[in-house]
């Protein structure tokens, strides 16, 4: 083991100079309300803040910019109580008006925004909008002084307030916002245009403000914030540079030409940290399943082969020789850190025996079925689909069920088959956004028509009720019980999926670089950050 | 366009002019060829990658498939198995025996090579005969659209058709490669084709009486060959090499089980200052089959072009 | 001249014409696209088909062609879903193609710089030691996968021993202001010395790497067409005139030399254009052609459709520019008139 | 009998802006057994003339009337059956044999196609003769074009004609390619099996003696247009046209007796572009003996002078009774870019296709 | 002394792995100012190669070039490249059979014209092109001074040729080779050509080789014929005595095998028989016994020597152990 990391991560590191860090790609705007992207996310987290923030390191909610939030006996009443003395980059102040002003935008989006592509969150979240084409969980936003405001929601949720978290709903200066125009989305042909507000002139209160963005150059500069109301950050400036390819990014760090990146692959985890770089492993905060779609062939709509499935994979080898160090087998739909959680669930090992048994009981020795897995695509669930693909395809493939194998594109056929249900098996996963199961367990399998098909099964539809009625639980005590139950059904009675494992994505920054806390949501924030020389 | 299409065109036209020589010209050439060491270096590399593939089935100790030294692989801590007893190159990121996987990844590659030229060789061929022989408005509809083509540049264009596979696999890599041959090999025919129109030997069937059909199978065809022929090698090594590209760029056959050489290089390059052996070895032997087949058809053309037999 | 000039440019528009319903219909047939580019895993089969509904891509193919049509004639060719999600596809394919430029053109300077007197020096030295040498390394650099190639030189020269960067244009501390978008111009016409040296040093790697073939290439052709010079009539002539060598090689040998060695030039200038894909990508190299790398991995149509065109377009432009500056150089093409 | 070859050019589609006048109403008739000679200037439309008559070129105008049948309005099967009676020789031995036949399959051909291979041996037996006809041994039928010598492959060639018992047989510049000891076997060859078979020969060649060696009636073509027409003697003994006076004293004769006390009629210039020929006499360009009036404005038309002998010159008589003596000319500018146009390819061309296509 | 003098010039190409070829064996003739001498002969009988050895074109590498050629008492062989290149183009011209490819084709004609003088008589490019405008002129090139800047695919073949002589009289040679300058030419051209050549080289007193296969134009324009077959010279003459009596029985068949203009029509040819490939090699004997009709067993055994001719009067040097009897020939005249 390397003595990494230690002796520059003296607390108070030293201010001044410049970091870059290398991401994936460009940021597609910096107008984090439209934006599902992550090196957009990444950027804006430097820029704004929202009133509930999680607190560093894990994916619990924390005052933000607001400092405290109480709820009304049924639910539906937040009062938020913000914090003082808060200035955006532009001058302009932070106040209740400034915090309704930016509820009332969002809720009051028209035209070409209310695409799901480009409010897809808020659509996830909140529903739908002022024109009320949809229900949408969102009621009022009023101002009861100048730092209180109030938040009227339609119905209750377990989400709320964690959600506003979620850098989507960050706060922005409303003389910017107005002043470029920011929701003037227009769709041309197949996208989106988005205003000169989201390309040039994000403001937020952050600690780092926005310079500039070098697009031939795919860099995008940041400021420090000299006017933070809190701890200032450290660093004259902050640069993220886009370099798309994998092996480039490290080459890229070996070289010094950055000072650190994400998602280094888990098989370079050894090599950098040999090479005296710091390893920042996150708190794995996902869930990689097989999918088993229960649509078109109706032999897995029978729960024996389903276990069989899940008997015939060996998800310890799996973590153990495919995943990064930290990764650990998934026994419920998500990680062990978010509420609901038990360990009180069948648990599926490794029996190619007892699958084959199963196959047999169920009349189902020669069980035909397609699997799917993506190419062109990593997810930090899912480091290299090709080798865990070829790894759960020899496990089935040693129970005798027969595979036909689909390999397409992430984005070209993948994911819109498995929409469709038309995978049989397939590799999916998912990034938590917020400590809450719906977060997960809702996204799933709320709506009976999912890639699961669980609406073929008889129990698709309770799965569904049960969650609905689960999220709308305000008494936490039972909320954790209803929880706990639908994760022990799921995996004893439904199992629409084999959950297999939560892997731990990293970070990898120069031996020089101290103060950085790697977070499980993957939404660091770099005002704690210096370098050294 | 017109510059590209006129060379080849040129290139036509001067192998036509050869080849009024015929048989004695291939025999020359033979003669010369047999003692170019340039053509028999490239020529023994060919022999024995060819003999590779076709015994690697028994020359491999193990099936490539099988991840038989996946216990000693650990992701998270970059551990591939080492050369150890029984396998002498160890095994790849998977535990699988990259010694087999080279031996037998040496069947894909010459199956990736021969594929591809053959269908770009037999697209040529149909189109170039049917404009060459047909002329009129089938030459001309023909060889607009092998203009369309051959205005996107070669490599770009394989990789525009290999990404718009939708399920990409071993065959949609090799008919992208193939594709982007076609319009070339047309254009060398149709450009022998034509010349070959006008000669006289060609005059002297029709004056004969001789059908058409026979005239364009008997006599314009096989003379028209020559180029084609050449080409066909150097295609070869550049099918061979752009196969490997694809796979670079993530194009190529997803399934890995079975292995080639472009694929494993591909994959082998994110590992490539850990485990360099991994890269080196498909990457060696890319380059031995590609100069070995770029010898031989360079010498071959060279043998072939009336320029040089002074 | 004038009325060839304005055929090939009509010709040209054919086929960009041609091309561009071709490979829209093709886009168009393929699964995924845009609506799994801008979803991604958060996608339902309910917001998928409202997507679909709300972008227009229910049209017939047709339809969704005359609108496209439409609106690229008014410089829209559609925003980009995977390159630069949100930029407009053309501003992607401006902004990237002077560095695809600037670094075609190093790259091609190199090759000429070295294939151009090692080709005459072969030929000089027909069957020498020099000449094999030369003439197998060329062939050696053709059989050498490009991205290969470059992945080993970044791998020496720019991570193991540091001399040169391992990727993009420029580092991102440099303050450099942006003129022409060729950087290492802007660098000289701003006076930015050190953002101009930078860029430079950045572009090195690259183009040594996208050099290989171009090099092999113009180095064969050149010593090819010297030595078929060397044996031509007028050579005969020129000697039995009791020439000096330097006279007859310059004045003779050379310029006729040269003719098929511009072609070449112009035709390798073309195909890089659009074939630093794998270079590009290697190198993090913001270009054309990293766009198209990503571009095909995330099914950016738009970007992709644009590029491709664009890069058929400048391709056959550049040819048609070879085939001018040809025919300014070839007197027998030059003093022919008229049309072909 | 006109062939013109239209030079096409355009913007965006190709539309005909002008013609090359290779032949241009050329009026000739052929005498069942005899052998009339086609001589003139190279690229004067001789070879165009005779692949025009067989219609291997499509005539633009004119037609060709062959023992009573009317060819021009043929097509398709009935002139493919017509060709057996019309037979071609070419210039270039080697180049009109298909390298990769065997003697036996060339000659097997045309038999072949015309339904003439009745049984092997049949076949064998003719094969043989044919070879015997032309002085081969039968050994040949094994080998290759490219096994025998020009004068060898000359007589492949001409056997292949014979192949299929034509009555017929064009012979375009038959022994220029060959040395002049060749020359003379080859020229002896098609005397004896004219003889012999009874053949018809149309003889095309630039060289004025072997034409007059060789035929019973000689025409003179310049630049696509037939200028006298004679029998062989007449036009050594009297030609009437200006430019058969020339050609007569251009060729050299391999004796220095004559040689020195020859007159000689040196023309001025080249030969003009049949893209752009001269406007009336086609020759007036050249002649010595042009007239101020008739001979730029109007073309003259071939007329019979004396039984036999035609010309096409408006002052035949005068020049000849000696009232027109010649004078100088300054030679004239020829725009000559029009045959220099096959020489494009002369650039050096690449040193592979994969080379011009790139990475 | 004769101006140019050869002497038993020999050429050998040895090509790497080819058996070595003999294509000039031997070969002896001398050149007077003012003389025009003839080298006729078969295609591949070495008449191109003696050319070449001459001046010093062969290339230096597989080709052997032994025995001697005197130019004014100088030994060109030997002398240095350098010394060889202050001869060409200044004492020794020469014209070469192709006028399109032997000329530059991106090269102005003014260019080509102008160098040859430049670099031999040291003036200045404006003055040599004067001077190349002169001379375009003189060689019946109409519009001289348009023609300086044109290039060669803008003139016709008869211009080209014109050219080529111009660029080889440009510093006034005293010795002009001529490898069949008029071949590629229609015979009204080929006959310009040659009343030029003729005029030029008596104009100026220049000495020249004729080299042709065509035995019309010797007869027109030569001094002293050289006859060579394989290589070797096999019968020289003055032009006169050659046509009126051939001795060798080579020379005899060629003569016999040109129909002519001006004889009779109706008469056979008596073309010789075989071809060049049917030769045999000098050293098993006379390498065309095997087409000679004379031929008797010595011929395949004993090589025969250049000697003067015994039989005939005059100047003839002949190498035939049974030359044709000088009275069929002069019988035929007397019969026809
Ligand atoms: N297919 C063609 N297209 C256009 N022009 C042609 C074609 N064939 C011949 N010509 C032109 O027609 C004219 C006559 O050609 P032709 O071959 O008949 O001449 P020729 O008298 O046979 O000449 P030669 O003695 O050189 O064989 C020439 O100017 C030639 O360039
Ligand atoms: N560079 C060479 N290498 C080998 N053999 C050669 C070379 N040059 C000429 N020869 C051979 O030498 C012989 C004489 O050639 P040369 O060119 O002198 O013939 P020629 O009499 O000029 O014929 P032609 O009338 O065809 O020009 C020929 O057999 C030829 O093949
Ligand atoms: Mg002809
Ligand atoms: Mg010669």
């Amino acid at each position: 083991e390397s003595e990494r990391g230690d002796d520059g991560g003296d607390a108070g590191g030293q201010t001044g100079g410049t970091m870059t860090f290398g991401t994936e790609g460009a940021p597609k705007l910096f107008d984090p309300f439209y934006a599902t992207d992550g090196p957009t996310f990444r950027t804006s987290q430097q820029i704004f803040e929202g009133l509930v923030e999680f607190k560093p390191g894990t994916a619990e909610a924390a005052p933000g910019l607001a400092e405290s939030w109480e709820n009304s006996e049924d639910g539906l009443t937040w009062t938020f109580k913000l914090r003082e003395g808060v200035k955006f980059h532009d001058g302009t102040d932070f106040n209740a008006e400034a915090a309704c002003f930016n509820f009332e935008r969002w809720y009051n989006t028209t035209g070409a925004a209310q695409s799901p592509a480009v409010t897809g969150y808020w659509q996830d979240n909140f529903g739908g909008f002022a024109d009320k084409k949809a229900p949408s969980l969102y009621e009022s936003c009023t101002v009861s002084d100048p730092t209180t405001i109030e938040v009227k929601l339609t119905r209750y949720t377990s989400k709320f307030p964690d959600i506003l978290g979620l850098p989507s709903w960050s706060m922005q200066s409303p003389t910017a916002l107005e002043k470029y125009n920011a929701n003037e989305v227009t769709q041309q042909g197949d996208s989106f245009a988005f205003p000169e507000y989201a390309t040039e002139h994000p403001t937020g209160t952050g600690p780092f403000k926005f310079e500039r963005y070098d697009e031939a150059n795919g860099t995008v500069e940041l400021v420090r914030n000299d006017d933070y109301w809190g701890e200032k950050a450290k660093l004259d400036k902050l640069i993220f540079r886009a370099i798309p390819d994998e092996t480039a990014r490290k080459q890229a760090l070996e070289a010094g030409d950055i000072d650190g990146y994400d998602l280094p692959g888990p098989a370079d985890w050894q090599d950098l940290e040999d090479q005296g770089f710091q390893l920042l492993i996150r708190p794995a905060f996902n869930i990689f399943y097989v999918g088993i779609g229960q649509k078109n062939v109706p032999q897995l709509r029978d729960l024996k082969v389903r276990q069989a499935i899940a008997h015939a994979i060996d998800r310890e080898g799996l973590v153990q020789q495919m995943l990064p160090e930290g990764a650990e087998v998934a026994e419920n739909f998500y990680p062990d850190t978010v509420f609901g959680w038990t360990d009180d669930v069948q648990s599926y090992d490794h029996d190619p025996d007892k699958a084959k048994q199963l196959l047999a009981d169920a009349g189902a020795q020669n069980l035909s079925v397609n699997f799917y897995w993506p190419t062109e695509v990593t997810r930090p669930y899912m480091p290299d689909p090709r080798a865990m693909f070829g790894f759960i395809q020899g496990n089935l493939e040693d129970v005798g069920i027969k595979l036909n194998v689909v390999s397409k594109p992430w984005n070209g056929g993948y994911l819109e088959d498995v929409d469709q249900g038309k995978a049989d098996l397939f590799l999916l996963g998912w990034n938590g956004d917020y400590n809450t199961p719906d977060n997960f367990l809702g996204n799933f399998f709320s709506d009976p028509n999912n890639r699961f098909g669980t609406g073929n099964s008889p129990w698709g539809a309770t799965l569904s009720d049960e969650l609905k009625a689960a999220d709308s639980e305000v008494d936490d005590e039972t909320r954790q019980g209803m929880y706990e139950e639908i994760n022990k059904k799921l995996k004893a009675e439904y199992l629409p999926a084999v959950p297999i494992s939560h892997s731990p994505p990293a970070l990898v920054i120069a031996e020089n670089v101290s103060g950085l806390v790697a977070s499980p949501l993957t939404d660091e924030k770099f005002n704690t950050v210096s370098i050294g020389s | 366009m017109s510059t590209r299409t006129d060379k080849i065109d040129a290139l036509a036209e001067q192998a036509a002019r050869t080849d009024s020589a015929g048989v004695s010209v291939a025999a020359a050439a033979w003669r010369r060829l047999r003692r170019n060491p340039v053509f028999l270096f490239g020529a023994a590399i060919v022999v024995a990658f060819v003999a590779l593939a076709l015994l690697s089935p028994w020359l491999a100790p193990y099936d490539p498939g099988e991840r038989m030294l996946g216990d000693q692989v650990i992701r998270a801590r970059d551990q591939i198995p080492p050369p150890q007893e029984g396998h002498p190159l160890g095994g790849d990121q998977v535990g699988r025996d990259l010694l087999s996987r080279i031996l037998i990844g040496s069947q894909q590659t010459l199956m990736v090579g021969v594929l591809a030229t053959l269908i770009g060789f037999t697209g040529g061929l149909v189109l170039g005969t049917l404009a060459g022989a047909l002329g009129g408005w089938v030459d001309t509809v023909v060889m607009r659209a092998v203009d369309v083509m051959l205005s996107i540049p070669g490599l770009l264009l394989a990789v525009s058709i290999g990404a718009l596979f939708s399920q990409p696999n071993q065959f949609t890599v090799i008919l992208a490669v193939a594709m982007v041959q076609v319009p070339i090999f047309a254009r060398l025919l149709r450009g022998s084709m034509l010349a070959q129109r006008h000669s006289d030997h060609v005059l002297a069937a029709r004056a004969l009486g001789v059908r058409q059909r026979a005239i364009v199978f008997r006599h314009m065809l096989p003379n028209s060959l020559g180029p084609v022929i050449v080409q066909s090698t150097l295609v070869l090594a550049i099918s061979i090499i752009d196969a490997a590209a694809l796979s670079f760029l993530g194009l190529g056959n997803p399934d890995d089980r079975i292995p080639e050489w472009g694929a494993m290089l591909g994959e082998a390059q994110k590992a490539i200052d850990s485990h360099p052996h991994l890269a080196y070895w498909p990457a060696a032997c890319i380059i031995v089959v590609a100069l070995g087949f770029t010898l031989m058809g360079e010498s071959l053309r060279e043998a072939l072009d009336p320029k040089s037999r002074r | 001249m004038l009325r060839y000039t304005i055929r090939r440019l009509l010709q040209l528009l054919i086929v960009v014409g041609v091309l561009s319903l071709l490979l829209f219909a093709w886009l168009r047939s393929l699964p995924g696209g845009p609506v799994s580019a801008l979803l991604g895993e958060r996608a339902t089969a309910e917001t998928r088909a409202r997507l679909t509904e709300e972008l227009g891509l229910n049209d017939p193919i047709f339809v969704q062609y005359i609108k496209f049509v439409g609106r690229a004639l008014s410089g829209d060719f559609g925003v980009s879903t995977g390159v630069q999600p949100g930029d407009p596809a053309l501003d992607i394919f401006l902004q990237r193609l002077p560095a695809t430029l600037e670094l075609s053109i190093l790259a091609i300077i190199i090759a000429i710089a070295i294939g151009i007197p090692l080709g005459y020096l072969a030929a000089r030295r027909r069957g020498s030691v020099l000449d094999n040498l030369s003439v197998v390394s060329s062939l050696i650099g053709v059989a050498v996968p490009v991205f290969f190639l470059a992945f080993l030189l970044k791998q020496v020269f720019a991570v193991d021993l540091g001399w040169f960067p391992t990727a993009g244009r420029q580092e991102g501390g440099i303050d450099a202001t942006r003129v022409t978008g060729f950087f290492v111009l802007d660098g000289i016409l701003t006076q930015e010395w050190d953002a101009a040296w930078d860029a430079f040093v950045h572009l090195i790697l690259p183009a040594v790497a996208l050099a290989s073939i171009p090099f092999s290439v113009v180095f064969r052709i050149t010593r090819a067409s010297v030595l078929d010079v060397v044996d031509e009539d007028y050579i005969r002539t020129a000697e039995s005139k009791g020439l000096t060598t330097p006279v007859i090689r310059r004045r003779h040998v050379l310029r006729n030399a040269m003719l098929p060695v511009v072609t070449t030039i112009g035709l390798q200038t073309g195909a890089l254009l659009a074939g630093a894909v794998l270079t590009e990508t290697v190198f993090a190299f913001p270009g054309i052609g990293q766009a198209l790398a990503i571009g095909f991995e995330r099914r950016d149509y738009p970007v992709l459709l644009l590029l491709i065109l664009c890069s058929a377009g400048v391709f056959v432009l550049i040819n048609l520019l070879v085939d001018l500056s040809y025919a300014l150089i070839d007197p027998r093409i030059r003093t022919r008139g008229g049309g072909h | 009998m006109k062939v013109h070859f239209p030079i096409k050019r355009g913007v965006v589609l190709d539309k005909t802006v002008g013609y090359v006048y290779a032949v241009d109403g050329v009026d000739l008739s052929i005498r069942q057994g005899e052998t009339y000679g086609l001589v003139g200037e190279s690229g004067c439309g001789k070879s165009t003339l005779g692949r025009a008559m067989l219609k291997l070129t499509e005539p633009t105008a004119g037609k060709v009337v062959f023992d009573g049948v009317d060819l021009s309005s043929m097509k398709g099967e009935p002139l493919r059956t017509m060709r057996r009676r019309m037979q071609m020789v070419f210039q270039d031995p080697m180049s009109s044999l298909d390298p990769r036949q065997s003697v036996e399959s060339l000659l097997v051909e045309g038999m072949r196609a015309h339904g003439l291979d009745k049984g092997k041996e049949s076949t064998g037996r003719r094969l043989r003769e044919l070879l015997s006809a032309v002085g081969l041994p039968s050994t040949s039928l094994r080998k290759y074009p490219h096994e025998f010598s020009g004068g060898q492959r000359q007589r492949i060639g001409i056997a292949r004609a014979l192949s299929v018992e034509p009555d017929l047989i064009v012979a375009d510049e038959p022994v220029s390619a060959l040395d002049v000891s060749v020359q003379a076997q080859v020229i002896n060859l098609l005397e004896d099996l004219q003889t012999e078979f009874g053949l018809t020969y149309l003889v095309i060649a630039h060289d004025l003696a072997v034409v007059r060696h060789i035929s019973d009636r000689v025409g003179v073509m310049y630049l696509g247009g037939l200028v006298e027409e004679a029998n062989s003697d007449q036009i050594y003994t009297e030609p009437l046209h200006p430019y058969t006076k020339a050609l007569m004293s251009a060729v050299p004769v391999p004796d220095p007796v004559v040689e020195d006390v020859r007159e000689r009629i040196l023309l001025a210039g080249d030969l003009p572009s049949p893209a752009n020929p001269p406007t009336g006499c086609r020759f007036h360009t050249r002649c010595p003996w042009r007239q101020e009036s008739r001979c730029d404005t109007e073309r003259p038309a071939l007329r019979e002078l004396a039984p036999g002998h035609k010309v096409a010159c408006h002052w035949a008589e005068d020049i000849r009774d000696g009232r027109i003596r010649a004078h100088e000319v300054k030679p004239q500018l020829t725009q000559d870019d029009w045959d220099t146009g096959a020489d494009d390819n002369s650039l050096a061309g690449p040193a592979s296709v994969t080379e011009t296509l790139g990475p | 002394m004769a101006l140019l003098e050869v002497r038993d010039l020999s050429v050998v190409f040895k090509r790497k792995g080819e058996e070595p070829f003999t294509a000039v064996d031997g070969v002896s003739f001398d050149v007077e100012p003012g003389q025009t001498v003839g080298l006729v002969g078969e295609s591949g009988c070495g008449k191109s190669v003696t050319s070449m050895a001459i001046m010093g074109l062969l290339a230096k590498r597989g080709v052997k070039v032994s025995g001697s050629a005197k130019f004014d008492g100088t030994e060109l062989l030997t002398l240095s490249d350098k010394q060889m290149r202050d001869r060409r183009g200044q004492e020794l011209g020469m014209v070469f059979q192709d006028p399109l490819s032997s000329l530059n084709p991106v090269i102005s004609i003014g260019l080509q014209v102008a160098e040859v003088i430049e670099r031999h008589r040291g003036l200045s490019r404006k003055e040599a092109s004067v001077q190349a405008a002169e001379l375009l002129d003189k060689v019946g090139i109409p519009d001289p001074k348009r023609r300086l800047s044109e290039y060669p695919h803008q003139l016709s073949g008869g211009m080209r040729q014109r050219a080529l002589i111009a660029i080889a009289l440009a510093c006034r040679p005293r010795l002009l080779i001529a490898d069949e300058p008029t071949t590629a030419l229609d015979v009204t051209i080929q006959a310009q050509i040659l009343a030029l050549l003729a005029e030029l080289v008596k104009e100026t007193d220049t000495a020249l080789i004729m080299i042709t296969h065509d035995l019309g134009v010797v007869a027109g324009l030569c001094d002293e014929v050289n006859v060579l077959y394989g290589g070797r010279v096999v019968e020289r003459a003055g032009r006169h005595d050659l046509f009126r009596v051939p001795r060798h029985p080579y020379t005899h068949g060629l003569l016999a095998s040109i129909p002519r203009l001006d004889a009779p029509r109706g008469e056979r040819l008596s073309p010789i028989r075989g071809s060049v490939a049917d030769n045999i090699p000098w050293t098993q004997g006379c390498a065309f016994a095997p087409r000679c009709p004379n031929a008797i067993d010595t011929c395949v055994e004993v090589t025969p020597a250049m000697e003067p001719d015994p039989v005939v009067a005059g100047e003839r040097l002949l190498r035939c152990h049974n030359p044709v009897e000088p009275a069929d020939r002069v019988e035929q005249e007397i019969l026809t």
